[in-house]
């Protein structure tokens, strides 16, 4: 049996109908009607998305991979809008739709104050759309499109407080930055048509081996293997949907975006597409070692790199954020050594959890009233136990304690960098064991800060002081609190324990089928030589097996040591933080400006553009062009003619001069040329 | 022995004195009609000559056409300078620009 | 002494005067001596077309020009009061020029004119003669058969030139006055009263006397 | 009445022109609703043009020929093929929502204004239409007179030498393809474009008809470095004129590039291809330098008409390179093709944004962006519409904006990498200078007195913005119907491509 | 001897000189009031004329008076459109003699003497007929310039029209009695025109033949305007009075294309080779000095002048291509000129009023808010002189350049092109004043309630885009009287 387009179709466009009601209508909708009319679109695509999953594991349905319309059709080339439905879309089906119907309920709760409620809802359900329109595209055209769909979503909530100068620049770096890795993305895009022919998944998978030995000639003399071309131009797409560096820059500005939306795109989904994608092209990727190893390279650096970072954050959605910088990075490295599985697989619980943590730290800012600094949190265990309690679940499966699910996806990529044997997977291996030790350090730290020790906020408690001042703000005094910090509404902390469940626990349950029973199937294509997971999976024994090695090896080691760590440090001696910290000062300076990359790039781009432009526009189009060819040429012809006027002196004999003048030119003149050579030219004989 | 290059020689001389007078007159308008008359003169001449080395009467009649028509153009010169003395009080050329560029 | 010889004498005296006196005309101070001198232009040139056989044109030139339009010319320079000296400003300034352009002007001509070719044409036997008749007779003959049209046009040049010269001399007299009833029927409010308002680079108004509708021309 | 469509179309908003003038002097209202009127029912005829057009058939269809010059064999030839009709239908879209969009804005003269538009208008359908090279020029100056008109009279303060620049710069172009034209009229005797085209040229003449031509076209485009004129002319202009300027006129230079330098001068084309390849080039990226820097919200988006319109260029032009030396036609179908969608797309959504910069200009009288942000707070609907065209100005996937561009790249690739690779790189300045144009006017808290006061969009005002937003999201949604309209002329052009004259 | 039929062949000419004289007495004897009415009797006397040109056309060519006068189809045209514009001067030019106690007598006859002279310089057969056709235009038109005394610059506009009008025919005829002397070197000589044609082929005195050429076209250069012989255009257009003007922009120039036509082509076509080029020249000085000096302009009269000399440049550009198609085309330019000339200083006569000129370019500053439908004519005009499509002149300066390419002088059509486009700066800059200027407060723009002037004047522009969308037939005339 296959599935039916109809039910496919329900799901893409459930969503999209939510958006444009809540949309269009939502003034006579109202929060209500708007909220209720997105959730139920989106609950209804959770279902079938369900139901599909169902369908492709259990029920025994086909991959799906039909047209829906074309899109445009030119000769042979051939851009439809269709839909491939595979077990690795089903399964993306399932995590977006799942952490988008969790996030919208969560929403109810966690804008209850925004004015712009409604827009908000209509945004994260065009963004449910979207990424469905990206998952289950079955061409490179659609995918662009779900592509840089997520992306206007994404700017759009980003920018949601428009009124915040610091949300409207993230918004636009965001895009921007996005657009860098679209620049790639499109080139590959356009060397997949060069090179075979074809916009549609499965044609071009098909012949993808007919690239093995083509190249391109680049400049005069270098020549490229053409899978190489088209695998890197991809891949600088994914760098930027999934931020890796150094086109990370934008993650952590986009924290400037309400919480929910940092949830679920900023961590949980959109980012996730760069990892998607690459696991979507695999029969591609597997045709270049280069690339893979440019891969491995760019994401065990990101997967280090951005980790650091957190350590020094004080801000509890930034620390989150460079998490998922650094989570991303994992992903990216299990794409580097063709474990595309796994990679998938850390995608699905890193989905789980990293929307956990955000929506936990979301439930933190609401009763912190929009105060995100860490260092005025503290003790918040004893105001908000199920925020705490399942915050401590996700980032137990952040760090990748045994038996979370964190810890399968996790181990498994760095046990399958261990076994690589691709260029740079030492280098990756390294940067992935010691992404562990920082893992824990800042995840540990943040949890400290924020639930555990001394409160560091103080409650003003006057009355008639009212509380919607305070939303969406956070122009007060800051850790200055108008009421004491409380547990958030159910519509808040329901999507907290739905989400902590299968971050402690999807992990066990799949970790076997997904990653070594080649449950993917056709879906993702590993060369044989290049296949870790099957080397892997010759160890696998089971999960409990597996978390129970897990105790043994190193990178829990390192993660206990971290605990230890920052136990000591945030719960027993919280000077000391200060101390190490002046201790390490240039580290920690460079940590702090986030090895300044963001100003260089500010400095490099957004200054220097500027100054090109200008320099573009003052020199080139207004001095050159305008004032020296276009108003100077005006200006000749004006001063040649006040110039000749004067021959018009208004004096007779003047102009009985001119005319013998004339006279005795046309006289000389045909005495000296007449006949001769430049006559005739000039007469056209 | 007169030739014909005799006379056409004297034509160009007396034409070219007219184009000197009107270069060096450069004040007085009568002396600019005097030297045009100059110019018609040479012109004659160039008809009369021709006309009766060639043995052809048309020249000779040209010139008396040309004689006719140079009084009634002085007829009407003369009235203009007129108008322009009453309107002016000069004929002084270089009084006479209100007009140019 | 050959007939020819002395044709060639009385040439080249008469061409010498003719030349001198047309330079005269162009050099001399007075605007009266000028005009004198071009009447000795006129009759050394009507000596020399009597070398040529064309006596009618000679006399005529004397006749028309001499006596019509020369003395008109007098008749003009002595009517209008004209100061002599400022006239003749920039004369010695102008001389050179004027003298470099003739004697180009006369080297470009004579060049091109082709002199070598016309030494070789002599005057043949007069062609008046040759057909029966008078210089006159001759031209006559022509100008009343073959040019009947020109001739024509002619007279209508002299008409042009009356109409013109009287069109344009004859002054009206402005001292009288007379009333046009239907001048003053016509008056526009707007003829009388206009609200001007003095912009910077406004013409200068005509002259009053062209808008009072009072008077009016004969 | 089938059979003079075409005549019809050119005639009816011309002629119709004498009635809005006559009656509006007085009677200002009745002049707006009769120019409605007129554009309405020219509408529809380009509808009935769309139904009797046959897509499938490819070629001049619907053909009109009279002998207008016996005595010089000029014919008043008109004629469409798909890439026409898709124009003609644009145009007359366009041309109803400027009158629309004029309603109440235009005060002063409005009659004069209408007239002059549907004056505009016909004469851009003849332009689209044309068959004889001497009716194609005479129209093709024609129309720069009522557009002189229309930025001299009602433009901005600078006007004057805003639209003296303008037609002068525009009219030193012409006139060299004129010289062009007479020239092989002495070859062929007649201006009849398809004889001109099967006129075998030398390379010399080619190389001297095709910069003739070139410079006629490229100034009318602009491209770079002849496009000074049109920030100037947009800056001035009213509302409506930069709406038809941009939306319009400007495709009338690729256009005549499709119908004079691609058959006529093939082998000069294909020699000089990388002439306008370069400065295609240019104008993506020098010119996306520019506008990311302007101050005044038009001369941003007249910039960024600039580097669009260099996509055109590049589209038509790659198209040698790919026939000519890799033979592979399908590709540069694929980019002329994306240059005709381009060519439409840039007609709406320019047209959309100087509507919507209008919007805003109406409001407050100021078009420095530095007067503005904000803008959102006080009118949010107007907001989502400035984003959505500003989205599709960037090229986003799901508006017409990106078909074209997403096309040119794909086969500028095939033609060389690198060509793909400094297009594709206005994904990043194209969406620079429109967001960041976007950020400084729409979002933010308001600062400025004139902002807080300005009102949400009226009524008429939606309306027009509705009508761009459909069209620029139904192409990006579904351009094959307008690509299949096109399909048969593209590949009918594309053939030419390969033809050798010498 | 003369017959009859001589007469009938002339009986327009014949007509109009009965018609002249017979105004002249009435003007004589009519009593001040009924004056007024010799407009009229003018105006018809014109259009009566028309007719008898148009009526008693022959099928071939005739000459009569022994070949001094050539009656053909070119002769034809030009007459035509001589005695039109001429009929349209006088309608338009009545309120103006009126608002200046101008209208009388002597300006209607002196007029039609112009156009008599006009008519035998285009048809004239023989040196005599043309040098006797061209005193007679120009001694009207002297008179003419100065005909308003009283007022400043007409009395200096036309001496220095007469002074440099009669050197220029003292150049003429000095060119013309060397063209006859070199007639009679080899031959007999001749003052036909007709057989002067063949003079090149067997004279023994070529040189002086072309030295006599060089003479006739300083001469020619001269009655046309074109530069360097151009000076006394500007004052002229400038200083005569707007109807004098008028005339001399368009039945004049016709004129002076016949007279250029009938001399180098009809008299010396054998010498085309030599004088192409010198034309050429001469076209090039014009269009360079027409166009740039017209940029810096005040007076609307005056740039009206310079435009003419750019204009001339053109049509002597169809001129030196020196073949039927060159001549058909510069004849078109000239009506075309004509008609836009006409046109141009109609609106000028329309708007001038007794005391105000109207001749400031900035007294034209918002006429579209005054008189949108004078603004919009003018419009008209400006665009058609400035050879915008679709209007009249652009066609023309089509024709003229498509003849310098067909002569192989295709330097001179892109010369010719370069200089339309600075050209079209001063033309735009009039209808930007027009209609982009807010008007001057209290100026005296008004429009004169002529009705016939208005009527008149408004078929006048607009035969500017009718003629522009549907030139056909005009130019088939123009090419059929060059036997094409």
């Amino acid at each position: 049996m296959s599935l039916s387009t109809s039910i496919l179709l329900t799901i893409a466009l459930a969503p999209l109908v939510g958006c444009v009601l809540a949309g269009f209508l939502g003034k006579f909708l109202g929060r209500a009607g708007s909220h209720s009319v997105t959730i139920l679109g989106v609950a209804i695509s959770c279902a079938l998305s369900f139901y599909v999953l169902y369908q492709l594991t259990l029920g025994g349905a086909e991959t799906y991979n039909q047209n829906i319309y074309t899109w445009f059709q030119i000769g042979p080339i051939n851009a439809s809008v269709g839909f491939l439905v595979d077990r690795l879309t089903a399964m993306m089906l399932v995590v977006v739709s799942f952490v988008s119907l969790l996030v919208h309920v969560y929403t109810i709760g966690y804008m209850a104050d925004d004015d712009g409620y409604t827009r908000f809802f209509s945004y994260i359900s065009l963004f449910t759309f979207s990424m469905f329109m990206l998952v289950m595209s079955n061409n490179f055209m659609q995918l662009f499109f779900g592509w840089e769909a997520v992306g206007l979503v994404s700017y759009l909530l980003i920018g949601f407080w428009y009124k915040r100068p610091t949300a409207i620049f993230a918004n636009l770096k965001a895009f921007l930055v996005n657009r860098v890795g679209d620049f790639g993305f499109l080139l590959g895009i356009a060397a997949v048509l060069y090179f075979l022919h074809t916009l549609d998944y499965a044609t071009a998978f098909g012949t993808a081996p007919s690239l093995i030995g083509k190249t391109l000639q680049i400049t005069a003399g270098t020549h490229w293997e053409a899978a190489t071309v088209i695998c890197i131009c991809l891949f600088i797409g994914a760098m930027g949907k999934s931020a890796q560096v150094p086109l990370h820059v934008w993650l952590p500005d986009s924290m400037e975006g309400p919480t929910p939306i940092s949830a679920l795109i900023h961590a949980a989904t959109m980012v996730t597409a760069g990892i998607f994608m690459v696991a979507r092209m695999s029969p591609l990727f597997e045709l270049s070692s280069t690339a893979l190893s440019f891969v491995l390279v760019i994401g065990a650096t990101t997967a280090l790199f951005t980790g650091l970072i957190g350590i020094v954050q004080n801000d509890i959605k930034r620390v989150i954020a460079y998490s998922t910088l650094s989570q991303l990075g994992y992903m990216t490295v299990a794409l580097g050594v063709s474990m595309y599985a796994g990679a998938v697989f850390h995608l699905m619980t890193h989905a789980f959890f990293k929307a956990l943590l955000f929506l936990g730290a979301g439930s933190v800012i609401i009763a912190m009233h929009h105060e995100q600094d860490m260092r005025y949190m503290g003790g918040l265990r004893k105001y908000m136990p199920i925020t705490w309690l399942t915050m401590w679940a996700g980032s137990l499966a952040l760090v990748a304690v045994p038996f979370t699910s964190g810890f399968y996806s996790k181990d498994a990529i760095i046990e399958a960098v261990g076994e690589s044997h691709r260029w740079g997977a030492h280098y990756a291996y390294f940067c992935v064991m010691a992404g562990a030790l920082v893992t824990g350090l800042y995840t540990f730290r943040q949890m400290y800060l924020t639930f555990h020790g001394k409160e560091r906020f103080t409650v003003l408690d006057h009355h008639g002081h009212g509380h919607d001042e305070h939303d969406a703000h956070g122009h007060h005094e800051p850790g200055v609190l108008a009421h004491a910090p409380k547990e958030s509404p159910w519509v808040v902390t329901l999507p907290l324990v739905l989400l902590a469940i299968p971050s402690l626990l999807v992990g066990f349950f799949t970790v076997g089928p997904v990653l070594f029973g080649q449950w993917f199937g056709s879906a993702i294509h590993v060369d044989e030589a290049n296949n870790v997971l099957g080397e892997l999976g010759q160890e696998f024994h089971g999960s409990l097996a597996m978390a129970l090695h897990g105790f043994t090896q190193l990178p829990f080691l390192l993660v206990l040591v971290a605990f230890v760590t920052t136990t000591y440090i945030y719960l027993f001696n919280p000077a000391m933080a200060g101390r190490i910290k002046s201790a390490l000062k240039p580290l920690w300076t460079v940590l702090d400006r986030k090895y300044w990359v963001d100003d260089v790039y500010f400095a490099l781009f957004a200054r220097g553009g500027v100054r090109l432009g200008r320099l573009f526009w003052k020199a080139g189009d207004t001095a050159v062009i305008d004032d020296v060819m276009v108003n100077g040429s005006v200006g000749l012809v004006h001063r040649i003619a006040a110039t000749m006027r004067r021959l018009q002196s208004g004096y007779l004999y003047h102009y009985a001069f001119a005319m013998i003048l004339g006279l005795i030119l046309l006289l000389g003149g045909y005495w000296l040329f007449g006949s001769g050579p430049v006559g005739s030219v000039l007469a056209g004989q | 022995m007169i030739t014909l290059a005799h006379y056409i020689v004297l034509g160009a001389v007396l034409f070219c004195i007219a184009v000197a007078g009107l270069f060096i007159n450069r004040k007085n308008v009568i002396v600019l009609l005097m030297s045009i008359e100059l110019m018609l003169l040479a012109v004659n001449m160039n008809f009369v000559a021709f006309s009766r080395f060639l043995g052809d009467v048309s020249g000779q009649v040209f010139v008396f056409f040309i004689l006719t028509v140079a009084a009634a153009e002085a007829a009407i010169g003369l009235a203009i300078l007129v108008l322009l003395f009453r309107n002016r009080s000069t004929i002084n050329i270089a009084d006479i620009d209100s007009m140019k560029g | 002494m050959n007939p020819q010889t002395l044709q060639l004498i009385c040439f080249y005296a008469f061409a010498f005067v003719t030349v001198i006196a047309a330079l005269s005309v162009i050099t001399l101070k007075n605007t009266v001596h000028a005009v004198l001198a071009l009447v000795l232009t006129f009759f050394s040139s009507a000596c020399l077309w009597m070398l040529l056989e064309a006596e009618f044109l000679a006399l005529a030139l004397i006749v028309v020009y001499v006596g019509a339009v020369m003395v008109l010319f007098l008749f003009v320079v002595m009517m209008l009061d004209i100061d002599q000296e400022k006239m003749r400003e920039g004369f010695v300034k102008f001389l050179p020029v004027g003298l470099i352009v003739a004697v180009v002007m006369l080297v470009e001509m004579l060049g091109l004119i082709g002199v070598r070719a016309m030494h070789a044409q002599v005057m043949g036997a007069n062609p008046a003669v040759a057909a029966g008749m008078s210089n006159t007779a001759w031209l006559g003959q022509a100008l009343y058969t073959k040019f009947l049209l020109p001739f024509e046009i002619a007279a209508l040049i002299l008409t042009v030139g009356v109409v013109a010269a009287v069109a344009l001399t004859l002054r009206e007299r402005r001292d009288a006055r007379y009333e046009s009833p239907s001048q003053q029927v016509k008056v526009d409010p707007r003829d009388r009263v206009r609200i001007v308002k003095m912009a910077a680079v406004r013409p200068p108004a005509a002259p009053v006397d062209d808008n009072t509708p009072q008077e009016s021309r004969p | 009445m089938f059979n003079h469509l075409l005549s019809l179309l050119i005639w009816l908003p011309v002629v119709g022109a004498i009635p809005v003038l006559l009656a509006g002097s007085t009677r200002p209202d009745l002049a707006r609703w009769l120019s409605l009127l007129v554009a309405v029912l020219t509408f529809v005829v380009s509808l009935f043009l769309l139904l009797q057009y046959k897509p499938d058939t490819g070629g001049m269809q619907l053909t009109e020929s009279y002998l207008w010059i016996a005595s010089w064999g000029v014919h008043y030839g008109l004629a469409v093929d798909g890439i026409s009709v898709a124009l003609i239908l644009m145009t007359t879209f366009v041309g109803i929502l400027v009158i629309v969009g004029a309603w109440q804005v235009i005060q002063d003269k409005p009659h004069q204004y209408m007239a002059a538009m549907l004056m505009l208008e016909g004469l851009l359908i003849g332009v689209f239409c044309a068959t004889d090279a001497l009716l194609f020029y005479a129209l093709f100056e024609a129309i720069l007179i009522p557009m002189f008109i229309l930025i001299g009279v009602w433009g901005g303060p600078r006007r004057v030498y805003a639209t003296l620049k303008f037609f002068i710069y525009t009219f030193f172009g012409s006139v060299f393809m004129l010289i062009a034209l007479l020239y092989l009229y002495q070859k062929a005797h007649t201006f009849d474009l398809a004889t001109l085209a099967a006129l075998p040229l030398t390379m010399k003449e080619q190389t001297w008809i095709f910069f003739a031509f070139l410079i006629a076209f490229a100034i009318k485009v602009p491209m770079v470095p002849v496009h000074t004129w049109l920030p100037d002319a947009h800056v001035e202009a009213p509302t409506g004129g930069s709406v038809v300027l941009a939306a319009v006129m400007l495709k009338v230079g690729t256009y005549g590039m499709l119908r004079f330098i691609l058959p006529i001068v093939p082998d000069a084309g294909d020699h000089f291809a990388w002439i306008i390849i370069v400065l295609s080039l240019i104008a993506i990226v020098y010119i996306g330098y520019v506008a990311l820097v302007q101050e005044d919200m038009k001369k941003l988006v007249a910039y960024s008409s600039v580097a669009h319109m260099g996509f055109v260029t590049l589209g038509i032009f790659i198209g040698f390179l790919l026939v000519r030396e890799s033979g592979n036609t399908t590709m540069a179908m694929l980019g002329m093709q994306g240059a005709m969608v381009q060519m439409i797309s840039h007609g709406f959504v320019s047209g959309a944004m100087f509507t919507c910069i209008g919007v805003m200009y109406d409001r407050t009288h100021t078009r420095l962006i530095k007067d503005y942000g904000g803008v959102i707070n006080v009118m949010p609907w107007f907001g989502f519409f400035y984003v959505l065209f500003a989205m599709a100005n960037c090229g986003l996937p799901g508006t017409s904006g990106f078909v074209g561009e997403f096309m040119v790249i794909l086969a500028s690739f095939a033609a060389n990498p690198w060509i793909a690779l400094f297009a594709a790189f206005t994904l990043i300045i194209g969406a620079g200078y429109t967001l960041w144009l976007v950020k400084r006017v729409l979002w933010g808290e308001v600062t400025n007195e004139h902002v807080a006061h300005m009102k949400e969009i009226n009524g008429r005002e939606t309306f027009v913005l509705v009508a761009f937003a459909a069209a620029v999201l139904a192409i990006g949604i579904w351009p094959q119907p307008l690509v299949h309209l096109m399909d048969s002329s593209v590949s009918q052009l594309v053939q030419q491509l390969a033809i050798h004259k010498i | 001897m003369p017959t009859l039929n001589d007469i009938l062949i002339m009986l327009p000419e014949f007509y109009l000189v009965a018609a002249a004289c017979l105004l002249l007495l009435l003007d004589a004897f009519v009593k001040p009031e009924q004056r007024p009415q010799l407009h009229w009797i003018a105006i018809a006397v014109l259009l009566v004329g028309i007719y008898l040109v148009v009526v008693g056309q022959p099928e071939q060519a005739v000459t009569a008076f022994g070949g001094m006068f050539v009656r053909d189809d070119v002769a034809e045209i030009l007459k035509v459109f001589a005695l039109g514009t001429t009929a349209m001067v006088f309608v338009y030019a009545r309120p103006y003699l009126i608002d200046r106690k101008l209208l009388g007598g002597e300006f209607y006859t002196l007029m039609i003497f112009a156009v008599i002279g006009i008519m035998l310089l285009v048809s004239a057969g023989n040196l005599v007929t043309v040098y006797l056709g061209l005193e007679l235009l120009s001694l009207s038109s002297y008179a003419l310039v100065a005909i308003n005394r009283d007022a400043k610059l007409p009395p200096e506009a036309a001496i220095k029209y007469f002074v440099l009008g009669a050197l220029a025919s003292g150049m003429l005829l000095y060119g013309m009695s060397m063209v006859y002397g070199a007639s009679g070197m080899g031959g007999r000589p001749t003052l036909d025109l007709a057989q002067l044609h063949h003079v090149m082929s067997y004279t023994t005195a070529p040189t002086l033949l072309l030295f006599g050429l060089i003479f006739m076209i300083v001469g020619i250069g001269f009655k046309l305007g074109a530069a360097p012989f151009h000076m006394w255009i500007p004052d002229v257009y400038q200083g005569a009075p707007t109807p004098v003007t008028t005339f001399i922009a368009s039945g004049s120039k016709l004129a002076a294309f016949g007279m250029a036509w009938r001399l180098l082509d009809g008299g010396l076509g054998d010498l085309s080779q030599h004088w192409q080029l010198m034309l050429a020249v001469l076209a090039v000085i014009s269009l360079a000095i027409g166009n740039l000096v017209a940029i810096v302009q005040t007076n609307l009269k005056r740039m009206l002048a310079y435009s003419t000399i750019s204009h001339m440049g053109y049509l002597l550009l169809g001129l030196s291509a020196a073949g039927p198609e060159g001549y058909a085309a510069a004849m078109f330019y000239a009506i075309c000129y004509a008609l836009m000339g006409v046109a141009a200083f109609g609106v000028i006569l329309a708007l001038s009023r007794a005391g105000f000129e109207c001749e400031e370019i900035a007294d034209f500053k918002g006429l579209n808010q005054k008189s949108p439908w004078m603004a919009f004519l003018m419009l008209l005009a400006m665009f058609s002189l400035a050879g915008v499509p679709p209007l009249f002149g652009f066609w023309a300066k089509v024709l003229v350049l498509e003849a310098a390419i067909h002569a192989n002088m295709l330097w001179l059509a892109i010369v010719g092109i370069v200089f339309a486009i600075i050209g079209l700066y001063y033309y735009l800059h009039v209808i930007k004043v027009m209609y982009f200027d807010k008007p001057v407060d209290g100026s005296s723009v008004s429009l004169q309630q002529d009705k016939p002037l208005r009527i008149v004047l408004s078929l006048n522009a607009l035969s500017l885009l009718a003629l522009g969308l549907y030139w056909g037939p005009l130019l088939g005339w123009c090419r059929r009287a060059f036997g094409l």
